[in-house]
């Protein structure tokens, strides 16, 4: 009735989209795309920043600023987030502990994680990975526990400070440089040689504040909505 | 050929400010308000600082980390920038939350919006500008729903979700265009555009970047979010949506328009919905039944007006675009403010001009100055759109005719409206006493409508400079390829 | 088929398959995977551009001169995409939460439908300061 | 200014008397029609003296008064302006248009009075001898568009001089004959004859606007409706009959006019109103209309 | 001509420059003082005396005027946009500023008295006529086209807040009023756009060279614009059903300024853009297709009907104020047919009818108020026989229909035969006709206004009435007599209009103090009354001389089929008046134009809930991909059609 007639409508016009896409896409030659900026950055990333990992180098060296308008955006999602659901009730029955696997690996489970994150973040100039993946991996390794016994109530103080002051630290590093070199986020310490773990100037002490700022984010963000799911 | 290094502090002093807020909430309940007060003053003084410096020098350009132009990212700030970036930092300062709330959560989103409006406004790099949108979508969705009503949570809901969409869909169309050009920064497009961006390819890639903005601008089929909205959030945050953040977006696409897609495929498209838009927000808004909606849809309509200034080639259409939007950004926040205090449906307010003359008097200058009456600034900004409009294809006439009828219907709801307000015995529960604290922003916007009512000349000198200046595409693209060092 | 078609398609149909759960879906959650769709086939969509024939990943080994690359550019530009796109989620998954408390259902024309009918119903009743819970 | 004087006094005169001719006329063909001898020669003026010498004369208020005063004003001023051969009067200082005019300040005059007298039966006949003016005046004033449009002048004197070059064939009856005989048509309805009196006739209700008069009120409208012959004729003779080149052949002329209308007036019943409006409405001002597009054909 | 007083004196010495300048600035002083301190009773002798001052600065710019002076310039001038705004006042503009002076001295004289004293808030509607003074002063000095759609707007905003006093059905008419207005505006701002479009400048030169340099088609939208959005306020035909009902529910004096001014101003506009700076053979020459008429023709015969239609209308209607108000509109009818007929004596009839329809339209409106002021209501059926109780009121009455209708002791007469002349000789029976048809439909109905009020029985609760007070009952009899003096020396009238004639370009018209004297048929008023008073004289002597003495008897002794009359039987007949000819004319009435504006009114209610209905659907999401849809496609083809 009314529901089929909507979908079929959905699916016709679907199908046109799609259409018309594969039609647009393939005026626009595949593979051999004008790689004008590309080129130009691959060949001038290790003399600018000395980061072996070019997208590394993209990303906090020539688009920075993007990097900072990224995390901005968790901030914001997960302070959104923390005020919509600061409102749903905290009580709840306390679930007893989530079974005894899910303990017991917990607590095993937790330096390897904090290593593994700890690791991807300080290569980040190096090998891929960085910053987000290596936050994510932190946010992991701080949520199993509370995953594992939902008692014990996560400390949001904490993590709402570790997240100011790297955030704040990634913007203040921007304004450094910025009175070194009158422009904003502009890599400074020397580039050090390629491969080594102290090279490519400021670009891992950016990538440091921003696992330090996800990871407790994440942890923040999702500690907060099982709450909240618990609550409901 | 100026650069100047602190055309970034309009975005980065609001988010550090963003960043520390919750830290300085935590440690001192009072702390936190005064702290965001004092950040946007911050801001604001820096934007000023930057905007006469502007003013005084031309279009000043600043390279992000030094990198030359086409491989980093271009902060380009010229007349029109800075204009809007003071509106929006006067515009937070002037709807900060009222301190009755202790949590922290609005301050920060307001402070992240104003970096993010900033951003937008002054980025001149494509991907760049989609993310410092992403920052005051995400904001604005918290915003909407930090009314903290069941209402709120529903309407920002399903507003994220179309704006997400919409975000992605921009995203592709960035795809399509660097799949095309290979680059994202503007000047470098605008160079390229001419022969690379004319096919299909270029005018999807517009289309898409259209519907992806459009959504915050309020474009006509992507604005179903705008009723629900701004009758379930809380006035200050409307006023701030509906007033500023929606010209910043429509601000975007004109660079878009300017820049990267000046084709006529474009400007067609904008202004078709721009029309419908007017059409849509018109009628509907004759229709509504409480005051909100009414100025809900009247919102969209105005956009839509500004849509078509803004598909106007040529700098004449930049000029009306500017003043219709900067008088929107005034006349708009105040009727919601007004609409705030008398909320239901507009036969209950009888006789609301009795227990509160000072208001009713307001509404009916700022419906005379939203209709286009003469000596008020809403007709000269009229006056604007209506040269441009005649000046050029016959197209732009039957939308000057569409925005004249549109007045037309808006005078007939507006009044009809104000009719309730001096007609009839008070037969309602009286219109709520006011509060003086409550509505000293839309009495401060009113005066401002009254001082700009004398000061016609000077502002029309200045914004048809911005015009003119924003027009003029070789000198922006030498700026932003060159200047930046 | 080339590359380059399978990879366009594997874009484009993730995103029609996320449009289809969008739009036509009634439960919010699958609109909001939907969503998710949506972004991952934009961004495959965007990756997919900077693609070049034969091409090695963007990471220099140990100090070797710079060989035939894959544009790096666009592979910076998907990880902010994605973690605008995580951003945006966790707030989509916040507000469900709070609309599932709210109005008890999570099919999307009875929410609207809800919404409806408490805007009529607070529309004439509360002419007074906003009659909206305030928390 | 002394040359009019004559003209102020003489032209009323020789319009009452001729007046009081016509309204002996028309009783005498009544009675003639009716087998009977009819009333003697001074009859009308018997009448007029015997209501001027009644004792009692009731009044119903200064505007009672007044509108007498306008009546007999109005009819006075009126033939100052007729021009009639031996005597222009006033016809240069004011034209056709004017004259028209002036003979609507007596009908005004008269409805005043009539409704100062706080009488619903003669309201009730004012307001039908009003609308019966309404009706009959649309067919008069196109007869008297056509012709001036013919001759080119709304002067009356120049009207008659135009007429009277070519003799008979220049009359307006002769070069415009439909808009002569729609004109008659009006002519007969303005005189309050048979078929459109019904604002006046005995019978209906209670002699409608004279229903309050009595002495000296009911002489002046006797004398009210001398001149209102005579004006009728005489404007009527003016336009289609080639106005007064001399004095007998012109009495001839207006009395033939007046004549017309009093025979036909014998034969016929009452129109009711509505009627009355949609007849005059639907032949005088088809044939009038006629006549104009002829007019203004050449 | 020599104008009133002939003597060259001091107004050569005063520097011309301030002139204007005194009289706006005098009336914003005044608007504002009144608003200040309108409380006090003083407020409305201020105002008074004031306009009585702008009067005689008026007179004064008059004798420069007068004396071949083109136009007085004003010191105010703007530079905004690019475009600069000036204002100056040329004779044109005096002439319809003598008459918005007069108009407000009057009726604030009116107000000041015991009628102000019984109305709520006198001191707002003080300063709101106030406000519309120097709003419709503004206009008439307007410059250039950007001023002169300034003031428009200011005096069509000014007119409905003053309609708004009324309170309850005032406020529904005046909303009415102002989305008619607004509409019309609108247009006007079109077509202004038009003209810089084509000149790329807004002065009155501007528009003559637009004319000429536009298309057709572009000059026939021009004229049409111009000729809808200035008809409007002049209530022509198609948009004249805000008039009635807006202009009779303001409160008693203002709604006699409004009447006799406000309504004008239309005209005013009209006479500016489309007969100053337009030329009537400019419109002669835009023929219509397939027919032999042209616009000129066209405008016309839009006139035409407006004379006819409005008055039998007012035959029709019940309220006093309602059958005043549906005269305004014919008469309005009138004063555009005389400009429109082009020769000199038409457009000088034209204007001295604005004249005179000002002086007895304001003496009826303020003559009703009276009879509302003592009697209470202005409903026909409900009044009668005050003519015992209200004499003087009865006098203004009397000699206001008299003008009204046209009947040669007032002025009224000798305008329309002015304009009946012009169009004899200018060779338009028919319209001729149907003018002649709406005088004859005045009659009827001010006779019946003036029968249902103050002939017939006087009622029982009526029977203690007084007199209007003094101070209403001497402004009303002074503009009855200006109405009788203008008629018996129409000269007077005729040199004002000159001044203004000399303004629109055209030969002027060879005039004297009686009257007109042509080839074809002169008019000498000076003799027509003369004769008329003396014969009257004459009537009166054969009254009093022959015959005994009257007696006066009461009003129940009276011939009633032997029957005898009582107090409590209602024997007054008002109701239904023309019983006849609603017979024959009752269903002509179907109405046809109001439901037309219902039609559109209801057009809009639906697309309204379409629109809304639009945005209620759930799915928002589909509208996105929707339009991505239909937009790559409407890309695509514009793509693959280079």
């Amino acid at each position: 009735m009314k529901g089929y007639g909507h979908t079929a409508a959905t699916l016709l016009f679907l199908t046109g989209l799609g259409i018309l896409l594969i039609a647009i896409l393939q005026a626009l030659p595949f593979g051999l795309a004008p790689m004008q900026v590309g080129q130009a950055i691959v060949a001038a990333a290790p003399g600018d920043t000395g980061a072996d990992n070019i997208v590394t180098a993209i990303l906090l060296g020539y688009r920075g600023l993007d990097t900072l308008g990224e995390v901005t955006i968790l901030f914001v999602a997960a302070a959104a987030a923390g005020m919509v659901l600061g409102g749903a009730s905290r009580g709840g029955a306390q679930a007893e502990n989530a079974g005894f696997i899910l303990h017991s690996a917990a607590y095993l489970l937790f330096p390897f994680l904090l290593v593994l994150g700890a690791y991807i973040v300080l290569h980040g100039h190096l090998t891929p990975g960085g910053g987000f993946q290596g936050g994510a991996i932190l946010a992991a390794a701080f949520f199993v526990p509370v995953l594992a016994s939902p008692a014990s109530p996560f400390n949001h103080r904490t993590a709402m400070l570790v997240e100011g002051f790297a955030g704040a630290a990634f913007i203040m590093i921007g304004l450094v440089s910025l009175v070194g070199s009158d422009a904003f986020l502009t890599p400074f310490f020397g580039k050090g040689e390629a491969g080594a773990l102290f090279s490519a100037g400021s670009l891992p002490l950016l990538y440091l504040a921003i696992g330090l700022k996800v990871g407790s984010e994440l942890a923040g963000l999702m500690a907060r909505v099982s709450g909240a799911e618990a609550g409901a | 050929m100026n650069t100047v290094p602190q055309i970034i502090f309009p975005v980065a002093i609001p988010l550090i400010a963003a960043f520390l807020l919750p830290i300085a909430g935590r440690c001192h309940a009072g702390f936190g308000r005064i702290f965001g007060r004092a950040a946007v003053l911050v801001t604001f003084l820096a934007s000023a600082l930057l905007a006469w410096q502007v003013a005084g020098a031309g279009p000043a350009s600043s390279a992000m980390g030094g990198f030359k132009a086409p491989l980093g990212i271009v902060f380009y700030a010229d007349n029109l920038a800075m204009a809007f970036v003071l509106l929006l930092n006067i515009g937070v300062w002037l709807f900060w939350p009222s301190g009755d709330e202790d949590r922290s959560g609005p301050y920060t989103l307001l402070l992240t919006l104003l970096g993010g409006g900033a951003g937008l406004v002054l980025s001149g790099d494509l991907f760049n500008i989609f993310v410092f949108y992403e920052i005051v979508a995400v904001a604005s969705y918290g915003l909407a729903a930090s009314g903290g009503s069941a209402a709120g949570f529903g309407a920002s809901l399903r507003y994220l979700l179309l704006s997400a969409l919409g975000s992605s869909l921009a995203l592709m169309g960035i795809a399509l265009v660097y799949a095309a050009a290979g680059t994202l920064n503007l000047a470098d497009l605008a160079l390229l555009a001419p022969d690379v961006l004319r096919g299909p390819p270029g005018a999807a890639a517009f289309l898409l970047l259209l519907i992806g903005f459009g959504v915050k601008a309020e474009l006509f089929p992507v604005n179903s979010w705008v009723p629900e909205i701004y009758a379930s959030a809380p006035v200050r945050v409307t006023s701030l949506l509906a007033g500023i953040v929606s010209k910043l977006a429509l601000i975007v696409i004109l660079r878009f328009l300017v820049l990267v897609f000046p084709m006529p495929s474009a400007y067609g498209l904008l202004l078709t919905l721009g029309i419908l838009g007017v059409l849509a927000g018109e009628l509907a808004a004759y229709r509504a039944r409480d005051l909100n909606s009414t100025f809900a849809w009247s919102s969209i309509a105005q956009l839509g007006v500004i849509a078509i200034a803004f598909s106007i080639p040529g700098p004449a259409g930049i000029a009306a675009g500017i003043a219709l939007a900067l008088h929107h950004a005034v006349v708009k926040p105040a009727f919601f403010f007004i609409a705030d205090k008398w909320r239901g449906d507009v036969k209950l307010l009888s006789g609301g001009a009795r227990t509160s003359p000072l208001v009713a008097a307001l509404f009916v200058l700022l419906s005379l100055s939203i209709i286009g009456i003469p000596p008020l600034p809403g007709f000269w900004a009229k006056y604007l759109l209506l040269d441009a409009a005649f000046s050029s294809s016959p197209a732009y006439w039957l939308a000057a005719a569409v925005v004249l009828a549109g007045a037309v219907v808006e005078g007939a709801y507006l009044f009809r409206a104000a009719g309730f307000f001096y007609g009839g015995p008070q037969k309602g529960r009286g219109a709520a006493l006011f509060m003086p604290g409550e509505l000293v922003p839309a009495f401060v916007l009113g005066a401002v409508l009254l001082v700009a009512m004398f000061a016609i000349a000077p502002l029309g000198a200045y914004i048809t400079s911005m015009a003119v200046q924003a027009a003029d595409v070789p000198a922006i693209a030498a700026q932003i390829l060159l200047g930046g060092n | 088929m080339s590359t380059g078609a399978v990879l366009y398609a594997g874009a484009i149909g993730l995103f029609l398959i996320g449009c289809y759960a969008m739009v036509a879906e009634r439960h919010l959650i699958r609109n909001i995977l939907g969503l998710v769709l949506v972004e991952s086939g934009v961004n495959l969509l965007l990756v997919a551009v900077g693609f070049r024939e034969n091409a090695a990943a963007p990471i220099l080994k140990a100090g070797q001169s710079a060989g035939m690359m894959v544009d790096p550019l666009p592979q910076a530009l998907v990880l902010t995409a994605i973690v605008i796109g995580f951003g945006v989620l966790a707030l989509a998954l916040a507000l469900v939460v709070r609309v599932h408390q709210a109005y008890g259902t999570l099919d999307t024309r009875e929410v609207a439908r809800l919404m409806r009918v408490e805007r009529e119903a607070s529309g004439p009743g509360a002419a007074g300061p906003r009659a909206g819970a305030k928390s | 200014m002394m040359s009019y004087v004559a003209d102020f006094i003489f032209m009323p005169l020789i319009a009452f008397v001729t007046g009081l001719g016509l309204v002996l006329m028309a009783r005498r063909v009544r009675a003639k029609i009716e087998r009977r001898v009819g009333p003697p020669v001074l009859q009308p003026i018997y009448d007029i003296v015997k209501l001027y010498a009644k004792k009692t004369q009731i009044s119903h208020g200064i505007m009672h008064d007044l509108s007498i005063m306008m009546l007999l004003g109005g009819f006075i001023t009126a033939e100052i302006f007729l021009p009639v051969p031996g005597f222009d009067g006033l016809a240069g200082e004011g034209d056709l248009i004017t004259l028209i005019y002036i003979m609507m300040v007596p009908m005004l005059g008269l409805a005043l009075g009539v409704g100062s007298c706080a009488n619903p039966n003669g309201s009730i006949g004012i307001s039908r001898a009003l609308t019966a003016m309404l009706a009959y005046d649309i067919p008069f004033i196109i007869a008297v568009t056509g012709a001036c449009m013919a001759y080119g002048t709304t002067n009356l004197i120049e009207i008659v001089q135009i007429q009277q070059a070519g003799g008979p064939a220049s009359w307006g009856a002769a070069t415009m004959p439909l808009l002569a005989f729609g004109g008659l048509l009006a002519v007969h309805g303005m005189m309050g004859k048979e078929p459109f009196e019904i604002y006046i006739a005995p019978a209906e209700i209670a002699t409608g606007p004279m229903v309050e008069m009595s002495g000296k009120y009911m002489g002046a409208l006797f004398i009210m409706q001398c001149f209102q012959l005579y004006t009728i004729g005489v404007i009527y003779t003016t336009l289609f009959l080639g106005g007064g080149e001399n004095w007998p052949f012109f009495l001839a002329k207006v009395f033939a006019v007046v004549f017309i209308s009093v025979a036909v007036t014998n034969v016929y019943g009452r129109f009711k109103t509505d009627t009355m409006i949609r007849w005059m409405w639907k032949w005088p001002t088809g044939i009038a209309l006629a006549g104009l597009a002829l007019v203004m054909a050449n | 001509m020599s104008l009133l007083l002939r003597r060259r004196f001091f107004w050569e010495e005063i520097d011309l420059m301030s002139l204007l300048d005194i009289l706006l600035l005098v009336a914003a002083l005044l608007a504002s003082g009144l608003f200040v301190l309108g409380r006090g009773s003083f407020a409305g002798w201020l105002a008074t005396v004031v306009y009585g001052l702008m009067l005689a600065v008026l007179a004064i710019a008059g004798l420069a005027l007068d004396s071949g002076v083109a136009f007085i310039p004003s010191a105010m001038s703007f530079e905004i946009l690019g475009r600069n705004l000036g204002w100056r006042l040329d004779g044109l503009g005096w002439f319809f500023a003598l008459l918005t002076v007069g108009a407000a001295f009057f009726a604030s004289w009116y107000g000041s008295g015991e009628w102000g004293r019984k109305q709520k808030r006198m001191g707002l509607q003080h300063a709101l006529l106030a406000l519309n003074v120097l709003a419709m002063l503004l206009l008439l000095s307007s410059g250039d086209l950007l001023s002169l759609f300034i003031g428009w707007e200011l005096v069509s905003w000014a007119a409905f807040a003053i309609m708004t006093q009324g309170g309850g059905p005032a406020v529904a008419a005046a909303y009415r009023y102002m989305i008619y207005a607004l509409a019309g505006a609108m247009a006007v701002f079109a077509a202004i756009m038009l003209v810089q479009n084509v000149t790329g400048g807004l002065g009155f030169a501007d528009l003559q060279t637009a004319i000429s340099a536009m298309s057709t088609a572009q000059v026939w939208v021009l004229f049409i614009l111009f000729a809808a959005g200035f008809g409007v306020k002049m209530a022509l035909m198609p948009f004249h059903l805000w008039q009635a009902p807006a202009y009779s529910e303001t409160p008693g004096a203002s709604s006699a300024f409004l009447n006799a001014v406000s309504a004008r101003m239309g005209l005013f506009a009209l006479i500016l853009v489309l007969v100053k700076l337009t030329g009537l053979e400019a419109l002669g020459s835009l023929a219509i297709p397939f027919t032999f008429m042209s616009a000129k023709s066209a405008l016309m015969w839009v006139a035409a009907i407006t004379m006819v239609v409005p008055t039998f209308i007012a035959l029709m209607q019940t309220d006093a104020r309602m059958l005043l108000t549906w005269h305004g509109i014919g008469q309005g009818g009138y004063m555009l047919l005389g400009v429109l007929v082009g020769t000199s004596l038409g457009t000088a009839g034209g204007l001295m009818h604005v004249f005179n329809y000002a002086t007895y339209q304001a003496a009826l409106f303020l003559a009703v108020t009276a009879v509302i002021h003592r009697a209470g209501t202005s409903d026909l059926d409900e009044l009668g026989g005050l003519i015992t109780r209200m004499p003087w009121t009865y006098v203004t009455l009397l000699m206001g229909i008299i003008g009204l209708a046209g009947l040669p002791p007032m002025n009224g007469f000798v305008s329309k035969w002015m304009i009946y002349k012009s169009l004899l000789d200018g060779g338009q029976p028919l319209l001729l006709i149907m003018a002649f048809a709406a005088t004859l439909g005045t009659i009827l109905s001010v006779y019946k206004l003036i029968h249902n009020i103050f002939l017939g029985q006087l009622r029982r609760e009526h029977q203690h009435l007084k007199e209007a007070p003094v101070s209403m009952v001497l402004p009303m009899l002074i503009l009855a007599g200006i109405g009788f003096v203008t008629g018996f020396m129409p000269g007077l009238a005729l040199n004002i209009t000159d001044i203004a004639q000399r303004a629109i370009g055209g030969d002027m018209l060879p005039h004297h103090l009686g009257g007109v004297t042509l080839a074809t048929g002169s008019l000498n008023m000076l003799w027509v009354v003369g004769v008329l008073i003396g014969a009257i004289g004459a009537g009166a002597l054969i009254f009093y001389l022959l015959g005994n003495r009257r007696y006066e008897v009461h009003q129940f002794d009276n011939y009633a089929g032997g029957h005898f009359l009582s107090a409590d039987i209602r024997y007054h007949f008002s109701h239904e008046f023309y019983p006849g000819l609603a017979r024959v004319i009752g269903p002509w009435y179907r109405g046809s134009i109001v439901r037309a504006e219902q039609g559109i009114g209801i057009l809009v209610n639906v697309a309204g809930d379409l629109w809304q209905a639009v945005f209620r659907v759930a799915y928002t999401p589909l509208y996105m991909l929707l339009v991505v849809v239909l937009g790559l496609v409407f890309t695509g083809s514009w793509g693959i059609v280079p």
